[in-house]
């Protein structure tokens, strides 16, 4: 189109376009299997959903609960009934099971997708970096009622993160949201403070420390167990806080590295305007 | 008996929570411009939100821990938001309503002046 | 019960999200975007998804909110001119 | 009524998200709406992938919230693996939601306007 084109042209053409577009999407979200359709038996280990299940070992004689093709389960692993809080678990020891889809089914697709934030992070960084721009307003004093109020503020919410991302195999939790809120303190402390830098050197060591620990973590599955991010741990009993193997250490790395991470972004963005902010 | 009396205890604090809640919002309707309608907003509804969490955390046997922590940090940071948010639109320059009485900031001959525009 | 709350919050996105088209002002956009995230976040616990939930709630409403505003005060000027 | 509403009122909210979003990257000038608009369509397709996930008795797929997902050989949790997928997706929304504005504040840095036209005509 060009550029003299009327407004009303094109807002007319777009809502064309967006209709067609709604028409299609109500036409695949109806024409998707949905709720009760979708057999989670194929996505998530068998073991999983039959935990704390009490009709568990009637339904697995009887061969009912699995869809039609499957082997019963009973061949290929001894199967118990399992009580929460009471006994080991065979499979993984987790409560939460988007935690464990997160970082020990998909763990390597968990692993990319943290290199990809790190390179929109060292992106912005890049594109931002080395433009100081000289302070045109005088600057006022932040009020000492925000000064005094964010530091306690800070402490309170980097224990809560941390909280986050340590139980992230019980609760609903792990180390993303984790690590967004502790972003959100540090967010939070240059706002309150005339000119707060963080420690550049020590964000990026946490930063690579974190991400070769997720890496070694993997590579001690490699070497123990034969096979990349694999759990070495011993597995817990289900519902205490020292168990579910290997997924509470990886969540911590996560956890430091999406955290420091977003403390960059947010320095990066706020730190060469060198003005008040509070 | 100590049940029936943390009971009674615990239904007290929300009634006094809820009344303190309808305040606030009677406030935000009745006040004539921002800095007022922020007082009624923050001052009522931080008693409000404390009060009703303590009394359900003795109501609930077993939420009195996280309901105390709730309202420590509810006390902590809502009047420090609400102080936030008023220093800001005064240094934007959001007019008080004109029967305020003096107006203490343009009194005391504070530097806010003109900080929201381009020089 | 709950499906009904759900309505509303859902009413009340939809409202907030053509806030975001029409306003004038860039910042009042934005913040109106900010709110649309809240209540998706809002939707995510109904819909038994609490993890999900924690995360939007943090990073939608909270920091892409603030990134966005510190962006938009680097470029302060721009936003008058060509918004007509 | 409510047979009504909980099969389509996630799916009118997620559709109109996304087709709001993509009015304004459709219309407006600004490239600060335009990456506005990718964010309301971000959240409107988290919506729609979580929605895809429940079905009206839905628990949490959390042992710590919820005694068993399974009742009676079917599988009474919501499905996990949208969840985990939208989980990590956010927070990447996050990061390349930064490298946009980064790029936005550099393409204002060299042209001074942020007006898409403009930026047009001065390439010319």
């Amino acid at each position: 189109m060009k550029n003299d084109t009327p407004k009303v042209f094109k807002s007319i053409f777009a809502l064309f376009v967006v209709a067609i577009f709604m028409i299609g999407l109500f036409y695949a979200f109806v024409s998707m299997p949905k709720g009760w359709g979708v057999n989670v038996n194929n996505r998530v280990s068998r073991l999983y959903i039959l935990k704390n299940v009490r009709t568990a070992t009637r339904l697995l004689d009887s061969g009912k609960f699995f869809a039609k093709g499957m082997k019963p389960l009973r061949a290929e692993v001894p199967y118990k009934p399992i009580k929460f809080k009471k006994t080991a678990n065979l499979e993984d020891g987790a409560a939460n099971v988007v935690t464990s889809i997160v970082v020990d089914y998909r763990g390597f697709d968990t692993l990319g997708e943290v290199t990809v934030l790190f390179l929109a992070a060292s992106g912005v960084m890049m594109l931002l970096f080395g433009k100081r721009v000289k302070p045109k307003r005088k600057k006022t004093e932040p009020s000492l009622i925000m000064y005094v109020g964010t530091r306690i503020a800070f402490a309170v919410i980097f224990l809560f993160g941390i909280y986050i991302f340590v139980h992230g195999h019980l609760t609903p939790g792990g180390g993303f949201p984790g690590g967004a809120v502790i972003a959100s303190g540090i967010l939070g402390l240059f706002l309150g403070r005339n000119g707060y830098t963080p420690n550049h050197a020590g964000l990026k060591v946490f930063e690579s420390l974190s991400g070769i620990a997720f890496v070694i973590i993997g590579l001690i599955g490699l070497f123990s167990v034969k096979s990349f991010l694999a759990n070495f741990l011993p597995t817990g009993i289900i519902g205490n806080l020292y168990s579910a193997g290997f997924i509470s250490l990886i969540y911590i790395a996560i956890g430091m590295k999406v955290g420091s991470e977003l403390a960059a972004v947010v320095d990066s963005m706020i730190g060469d305007t060198k003005e008040e902010w509070s | 008996m100590l049940n029936v009396v943390l009971g009674w205890l615990g239904t007290v604090l929300i009634s006094i929570g809820v009344f303190f809640l309808f305040l606030g919002a009677l406030g935000i309707f009745r006040l004539p411009d921002l800095f007022n309608r922020l007082q009624a907003g923050t001052k009522a509804t931080t008693l409000g939100v404390v009060s009703t969490s303590i009394g359900v955390g003795l109501l609930v046997k077993g939420w009195l821990p996280f309901s105390v922590a709730l309202a420590v940090f509810l006390l902590m940071t809502n009047p420090i938001s609400s102080h936030a948010v008023a220093r800001a639109s005064y240094r934007a320059g959001v007019k008080p309503y004109h029967g305020t009485s003096p107006d203490e900031c343009a009194k005391r001959n504070l530097d806010f002046s003109g900080e929201g525009e381009e020089k | 019960m709950i499906i009904y709350v759900a309505t509303i919050v859902v009413i009340v996105i939809i409202i907030t999200s053509l806030i975001a088209v029409f306003s004038k002002k860039l910042l009042s956009s934005i913040i109106s975007m900010g709110l649309v995230s809240l209540g998706v976040s809002g939707l995510f616990f109904f819909l038994q998804a609490p993890d999900v939930a924690i995360t939007e709630a943090a990073i939608g409403a909270g920091l892409s909110t603030a990134i966005f505003v510190i962006a938009l005060k680097k470029v302060k000027k721009g936003e008058t001119k060509d918004e007509e | 009524m409510q047979v009504f509403l909980q099969n389509w009122i996630y799916l009118i909210a997620s559709v109109s998200l996304i087709g709001v979003g993509l009015y304004i990257v459709l219309t407006k000038e600004n490239i600060f709406r335009i990456i506005v608009g990718l964010n309301i369509i971000e959240s409107g397709t988290n919506l729609f992938m979580i929605a895809i996930a429940w079905h009206p008795k839905a628990v949490m797929p959390i042992y710590t919230a919820t005694d068993h997902l399974a009742v009676n050989g079917k599988v009474i949790a919501a499905d996990p693996l949208p969840q985990s997928l939208v989980l990590t997706a956010i927070v990447i929304g996050l990061g390349t939601t930064a490298l946009a504005l980064a790029i936005g504040v550099k393409i204002f840095e060299k042209y001074g306007t942020l007006d898409v036209r403009k930026i047009k005509e001065a390439e010319k």
